[in-house]
């Protein structure tokens, strides 16, 4: 009697020293917040004691996604009510992703969680699932059937703005740019160059003179980068959809003995080595790796009943120049993005030197 | 007139084949095609056969002017070949092979494998052929092979047949079984075209001939109204013996090659064989009888089954042409096109390549020019210069450059296998004399022949093989073919 | 002169000029430079300054060492789809801290040593086995790959030698470090391929297997040698490729595969055929570089060039068939 | 290659499947022992569900494969089509077909006309073909007509329709390869050209009927994978190219041309499908999963042992 009410008051107490609102029901991250007029999941708790989810990922030929898997798998062991977390990883195949998710609904799981390698591909899948009875949280990237549970999602849109933001005001709203682009027709990319163009409407005098696919790949980035930069001897200022690429034109731009130039990153710690060892004039907005761990929470919230909205936004501030040291790892390696939720001892796993 | 041929010509490249070639067939008739080895034959029934188009002239069937650059539509005009090399496919069954390209099919549009097989039994039984009409064509004997061939020839519905030495790989019986077929397709007033220059066949069965030489008309005779040599002087233009270099007068000298019960792979043999150190030997026999197995298990050291080969008094012991290379020997294949030459490399490197076998990797490769070039001079090999493409030269010239391969290295033994095959009447005899002065200079020659004329005026000794096993022994130049022949065939077809 | 003679004479230099001609076209690499590079002066002057020139050559430099040793197997009348398998791992490997941190001669010998096993693997199952070519090293290639993400966890990094970064990256004046490199290994490779034995019989091996056989060639170790060559000089292309990044990354290599086939067929050699030897190679390698950086420059996307780069290979293997015949 | 014992054609083209069957049946076994979900009726379906654009795509390559050639192409045609499809017109689907059509034309153009080795011709194709299915859809997404959604999720008697549209194209693929002349030209083609035209073949007609084939088997694999992602998306296709080709060569069908035959590559694909799914409930990383592919590969093809090395 006086041992279950021990382990009830400290379950209350550590309940309360993390969140405030429900005792057991981990509460999401503060940087997510719903979007307007988003209604908030009216499922019933689920009477199980225990759940099996399911997650189903397009692929980890990344690292960022290699971390984000890592959060996922890292929370749900945290959780001893979920008994079972089912990782598919479809390889990038969107069509197998489908038949992942398929497999995920035969298997009868409480919950799936989705980070989609397709807008439109998995719809279908993901309606059989909703119309199953199975919540459905889709993070990360988006996913557009009409029916869903929960969906997280990055404005991938202020991540362009942030950095456009950057350079026009280090560039005093005049100059010469050239934009590094993603993966041609990738919808991340082309989000992200929208927020940048959003941005420059209101700077006339600062033109993209120029732009070129690096495919956020080091290599291609770099030959990019080099072509771009021989060809156009006046510019400015590098748009980048990614810090490796930012990496590669810094290295084009020593190497070919010209001086640095404002250039926007990203939140990654190679990056931030970088940009610390060679004083650029960068900014580094943030993608966070720590969807993968939201994605359970937000799992668990609606399978234990806990208030959650529909559709939320993560919209992290970028760093800025000054704030480098309090994210920069250099006890890691390149690959660690920054910002991660993980535990240090999991981290050093990962990314120790 | 059944078919009339006018004035054909054809090249291939810079080389003639044929130059203004007429023929004309008649209903009910066989009609012979003679000519040496590279006259022009088999071009010119390729073209009657519709497998490449002539150059110029005119071909006309009833009268009616054709022009043909496909097999198919020559067949669909009533001409049907049965080619000299084999045009079945190893992967498919007896009955496919049969009825390729013109299916018995089902009301459903599938084969109708049924009825294909029943058919296949009926016209195998023709050419008297008892086979199971799904096997597989690969696992035939060759004789099994061309006469499917002959059958699949034979049962279309055509009106003129070409026949492309048909009895090369046959024996007797198979032989006897052809020939009443083709009266029987004489008797039925179908024209058919013969190429053979086994002279008593063509005696036995034909009624006229046309002879080629070296791609002109040569002469046109009535069976009945000509000799053998009539037609032989037409064929070869000249007597044989100015075509041949003189017999060696003097000994054999050492032995320097000794075959002692050797027997080869699939022939029941033994070769027992010696070749001196100045003589040529040629070994003789029907097709097929083992000829090449015996010159490849000296050059390429196929393990013999039994017996041995000793070569300057040692025994030969080598895995691959590479060994028999590094041991002084040199081959000319038959299948010179495939076996012999780097076709688009240079005459130069055709040539250096007889230096490279048994040199490290690493080593520099030499192309020395002027033994090239004096060897050029000394075959006469024609051409521009010795930097061009080896596949530009003709026949004759290309044979003297595989010669030259292999004078180059200096080999201590020479294999030739079908010395002469389409080359021209004039390389013919060049090549002929350079064997002999090898020879007198101390490096013997095995050659195989299909060509009695040829091992005749050039050996010194022919050795016949039949079934793998050496039967007999003639001296060349003295010899005759009948002789020979009745050495080839055994007891078979006296 | 008569009215003959002259119509001789005319149909003489009708017949050279047309020799000339075909001389000329037989390396498709060369019209294709000169095109690229007209095409470039007209409208994008400033790819045609010295510093842009050096730079596309340095670019250049790992397509044209993967291209050349592609052109070994493929002169045997073989291929090798095996190179991008190599660089990938040859990436992952170098960028390990053992092999950043240490001596640097493990970071030049490993690379070399990798591709010369795989390409003694690929020539086993290819000259003893009998299998086919393209399969066993497209299997090759995917088993690599898959070695490259397992020692790399899924997520590589890490950084490179300090010499295998100069190497790739650093310059003599104005010249580049890497485009030296190429130079060394192309005179390597083409005074093989013209003096040496095995180049000798390579072409001669590709141009009739049969034949060089009954020569007497060792064709089975000569086309081991030249897979191991091309393993070999892939895994010199991975050097450059890794040093030029400095660190590791996932899938480096996969679009050289391609492009190296590209390369050699432009270079006029196809399968059997080494007609245009190494520096039509290593033109090939630089007329593709040059023309992607021609597309970025004229603001073409990816979708062109693929267009384009799809319509030279066709063009090139059309060529080098007319001038066969 | 020679198989023991076959001495009919009909048998030895029988037998050349039998490895992969034998294949199947063992990792059947011995998934059905490690997971009990494997084996699953539902499992079986979605597998089956999933390789159904595979399927079709193999079905293409082999006809090509029997005849001595190579498609490098279909990977590329797959995504062209995916991408033209998902443009929403009543003209996409004509329109895709006869983009694929065009396609295989080339192919085969490139390759009797101008005698271009087709692993260099299909190679120039699938990258020019690639350029253009960026061209035409750049972004992933688009939507497909409805009919083709209804089509995809569509069910007969618990069997998603897919699966049974593509069972019985297989099946008549299967019947037209061995049993109809033109499947029989396909096989005397494959073993050799020459021969065949003088055997009365018209090879040229063989070979450009199978690179159409080929290409027209991509598109129905592309439209199918169009349907069943409801877009398109311009990079979709591009592991389809080896995956046909391991698939082909684990079904039996010899790559220099001449002998195999549809079931078994369709097996074969089965095979690859079921092997990756069953090592994904093993939990092994599709790092390993890559490895034992490559090795599979490299193994089926050691099987066919070639008159003399090469391509």
């Amino acid at each position: 009697m006086t041992l279950r009410k021990i382990l009830l008051t400290g379950t209350f107490l550590a309940g309360l020293a993390s969140a405030p609102a429900l005792a057991e029901v981990p509460e999401l991250n503060s940087a997510l917040s719903p979007v307007e007029g988003s209604p908030m999941v009216d499922l019933p708790a689920s009477t199980k004691d225990s759940f099996v989810l399911g997650f189903s990922n397009i692929s980890v030929v990344n690292t960022w996604r290699v971390q984000m898997v890592e959060e996922l798998k890292y929370e749900a062991s945290l959780h001893p009510e979920i008994s079972e977390m089912i990782v598919a990883d479809a390889g990038g195949d969107v069509n197998r992703q489908v038949s992942d998710i398929e497999s995920l609904i035969a298997r009868g799981v409480d919950a799936i969680l989705v980070a989609p390698g397709s807008e439109v591909a998995l719809n279908g899948a993901l309606e059989k699932a909703y119309a199953a009875g199975i919540p459905t949280i889709i993070f990360s990237s988006n996913a557009t059937p009409e029916n869903y549970t929960v969906k997280l999602l990055a404005d991938d849109a202020q991540f362009g703005r942030d950095g456009a933001k950057f350079l026009a005001d280090v560039l005093g709203g005049k100059g010469n740019i050239i934009s590094i682009r993603g993966i041609s027709g990738n919808s991340i990319d082309n989000d992200r160059f929208r927020g940048v163009e959003e941005v420059l409407v209101d700077y006339p005098d600062i033109k993209v003179i120029d732009e070129g696919f690096g495919d956020w790949a080091y290599d291609k980035g770099k030959q990019v980068c080099e072509s771009l930069l021989i060809a156009h001897p006046d510019v400015q200022g590098i748009w980048s959809s990614g810090g490796a690429m930012t990496q590669a034109c810094a290295e084009v731009l020593e190497e070919n003995g010209l001086p640095m130039i404002p250039m926007t990153g990203e939140a990654n710690n190679g990056f931030l080595r970088i940009w610390k060892e060679k004083d650029l004039e960068s900014v580094g907005p943030i993608s966070p790796t720590w969807f993968g761990q939201q994605g359970v929470i937000a799992a668990l919230r609606v399978l234990e009943g806990a208030p959650i909205a529909r559709d939320n936004l993560v919209n992290p501030a970028p760093i800025l120049k000054d704030q480098i040291d309090a994210f920069y790892r250099p006890d890691l390696n390149d690959s660690y993005w920054v910002g991660s939720t993980l535990p240090d001892e999991k981290l050093k796993e990962l990314y120790g030197k | 007139m059944l078919l009339e041929v006018v004035d054909i010509a054809k090249s291939f490249g810079s080389v003639q084949a044929l130059r203004g070639v007429s023929l004309a067939l008649k209903p009910g008739s066989v009609h012979a095609v003679l000519g040496e080895n590279g006259a022009g034959k088999s071009t010119l029934m390729k073209i009657i056969s519709g497998v490449f188009p002539a150059s110029s002239g005119t071909i006309r069937v009833e009268g009616q002017m054709v022009h043909w650059n496909r097999a198919e539509q020559a067949r669909a005009a009533g001409v049907s070949t049965i080619f000299q090399e084999f045009i079945l496919l190893p992967n498919l069954s007896v009955a496919e092979n049969l009825f390729l390209g013109r299916e018995l099919r089902t009301p459903l549009g599938l084969v109708d494998r049924q009825r294909q097989r029943e058919e296949s039994r009926r016209i195998l039984a023709r050419v008297g052929l008892d086979l199971d009409p799904d096997v597989l064509t690969g696992r035939l004997r060759v004789a099994e092979q061309q006469m499917v061939e002959i059958a699949k020839g034979v049962m279309r519905d055509a009106r003129i047949f070409v026949f492309d030495e048909p009895t090369a790989a046959l024996g007797d019986r198979e032989a006897a079984r052809l020939f009443d077929l083709i009266r029987q397709l004489r008797a039925e007033g179908k024209g058919i075209l013969y190429i053979s220059h086994r002279l008593p066949e063509l005696f036995e069965l034909c009624d006229e001939v046309t002879v080629l030489k070296d791609g002109q008309f040569a002469g046109h005779f009535a069976m009945q109204e000509t000799t053998a040599t009539e037609l032989v002087t037409t064929m070869v233009g000249r007597t044989l013996d100015q075509l041949f270099p003189p017999h060696r007068t003097g000994g054999p000298g050492e032995t320097v090659l000794e075959l002692r019960d050797l027997r080869t792979t699939g022939f029941a043999g033994p070769v027992n064989l010696a070749i001196g150190r100045h003589e040529i030997v040629g070994l003789a026999g029907l097709e097929g009888q083992g000829q090449i197995g015996i010159t490849r298990s000296i050059f390429e050291g196929h393990a013999p089954e039994t017996g041995e080969i000793l070569f300057e008094g040692l025994p030969l012991g080598h895995a691959g042409p590479a060994g028999g290379v590094a041991a002084g020997i040199g081959l000319i294949p038959e299948d010179r096109k495939a076996e012999g030459l780097f076709l688009p490399l240079s005459v130069a490197r055709n040539i250096a390549v007889g230096l490279l076998s048994g040199k490290g990797l690493a080593q520099p490769a030499s192309v020395p020019a002027e033994d090239i070039a004096a060897q050029i001079q000394r075959l006469r090999i024609r051409l521009r210069d010795a930097a061009q493409a080896i596949s530009e030269l003709s026949g004759g010239n290309q044979q003297k450059a595989l010669l030259a391969r292999w004078l180059v290295r200096g080999v201590k033994l020479l294999i030739c296998e079908e010395p002469t095959r389409g080359v021209d009447i004039g390389a013919k005899s060049e090549i002929y004399a350079i064997l002999r002065e090898l020879a007198d200079s101390g490096v013997p020659v095995l050659i195989t022949s299909r060509e009695l004329p040829e091992l005749i005026g050039l050996c010194d000794r022919i050795v016949v093989v039949r079934d793998g096993a050496t039967v007999g022994s003639f001296p060349g130049g003295t010899s005759t073919e009948e002789e020979i022949m009745a050495a080839a065939i055994g007891g078979q077809r006296a | 002169m008569t009215r003959a003679a002259t119509a001789e004479q005319g149909q003489k230099i009708r017949a050279r000029t047309l020799a000339l001609l075909r001389g000329a076209m037989a390396i498709p690499a060369w019209p294709a430079l000169i095109l690229l590079l007209a095409i470039a002066a007209v409208v994008q002057p400033r790819l045609m300054s010295l510093p842009f020139l050096l730079i596309v050559l340095r670019q250049s430099v790992p397509l044209a060492l993967a291209a050349i040793g592609q052109s070994l197997p493929m002169i045997g009348r073989s291929i090798d789809l095996s190179i991008g398998g190599v660089i990938a791992v040859v990436n992952v490997t170098l960028a390990l801290p053992v092999f950043a941190g240490g001596p640097v001669w493990m970071s030049l010998a490993f690379p070399l040593a990798f591709g010369a096993v795989v390409g003694l693997f690929n020539a086993g199952l290819i000259a003893f086995v009998r299998a086919s070519a393209v399969v066993v090293t497209l299997g090759v290639s995917v088993m690599l790959v898959g070695v490259s993400y397992l020692i790399s966890g899924g997520a590589p990094g890490g950084s490179v030698h300090p010499f295998v970064r100069e190497l790739a990256t650093g310059r003599w004046g104005m010249l580049p470090v890497a485009g030296g490199v190429l130079v060394v290994a192309a005179l390597m490779a083409g005074l093989m391929l013209r003096r040496s034995t095995f180049g000798h019989a390579l072409h001669a091996t590709g141009a009739s297997y049969s034949a060089a056989w009954l020569g007497g060639l060792a064709v089975r170790k000569e086309l081991v040698v030249a897979h191991m060559l091309s393993g070999i000089f892939a895994g010199l292309a991975a050097i450059i490729l890794t040093g030029y990044i400095g660190t590791g990354t996932l899938n480096l290599g996969a679009d050289l595969v391609m492009a190296s086939v590209a390369a050699v067929v432009l270079g006029g050699t196809t399968f059997g055929l080494g007609a245009g030897g190494v520096l039509g190679v290593v033109a090939g390698a630089f007329a593709l570089t040059f023309l992607a950086n021609l597309m970025t420059g004229l603001g073409a996307g990816k979708p062109a060039q693929l267009i384009v780069q799809g319509a030279i290979i066709a063009g090139a293997a059309a060529l080098a068939r007319w001038r066969e015949a | 290659m020679k198989l023991a014992g076959a001495t009919t054609a009909v048998r030895l083209r029988r037998l050349s499947a039998l490895p992969v069957f034998a294949l199947i049946a063992v990792l059947a076994i011995v998934l059905g022992v490690a997971s009990p979900h494997a084996l699953s009726a539902q499992n079986l379906i979605n597998i089956l569900n999933q390789q159904v654009s595979l399927i079709l795509v193999t079905v293409g390559q082999t006809i090509v494969v029997l005849t001595a050639g190579l498609d490098l192409s279909v990977g590329s045609v797959v995504s062209l089509t995916t991408a033209i499809a998902s443009h929403g017109t009543p003209f996409a689907v004509p329109l895709a077909i006869l983009a694929a059509l065009a396609v295989g034309l080339v192919n085969a153009g490139g390759i009797l006309r101008f005698g271009i080795h087709p692993i260099l011709m299909t190679l120039s194709t699938m990258t020019a073909v690639q350029g253009l299915a960026l061209l035409v859809r750049p972004i992933p997404g688009g939507t497909v007509p409805g009919w083709m959604k209804t089509y995809a999720g569509a069910e007969i008697l618990g069997l998603p329709l897919p699966v049974i549209c593509a069972a019985v194209v297989v099946f008549l693929a299967a019947v037209v390869v061995s049993r109809s002349r033109f499947g029989l030209h396909l096989m005397a083609t494959g073993a050799s050209a020459q021969s065949a035209l003088l055997g009365g073949v018209n090879t040229g007609r063989i070979i450009l009927l199978a690179y159409l084939l080929s290409s027209l088997f991509a598109c129905l694999g592309g439209l199918n994978l169009a349907a069943r992602l409801a877009s398109g998306d311009p990079l979709v296709g591009q592991p389809f190219g080896i995956d046909s080709i391991a698939a082909t060569a684990l079904g039996g069908t010899q790559l220099s041309g001449g002998l195999g035959g549809v079931a078994g590559p369709v097996v074969g694909v089965l095979f690859l499908a079921l092997l990756g799914n069953g090592l994904n409930l093993l939990n092994i990383s599709t790092y390993y999963q890559m490895i034992i592919k490559g090795v599979l590969l490299i193994l089926a093809v050691s099987a066919h042992r070639r008159n003399q090395p090469g391509l």
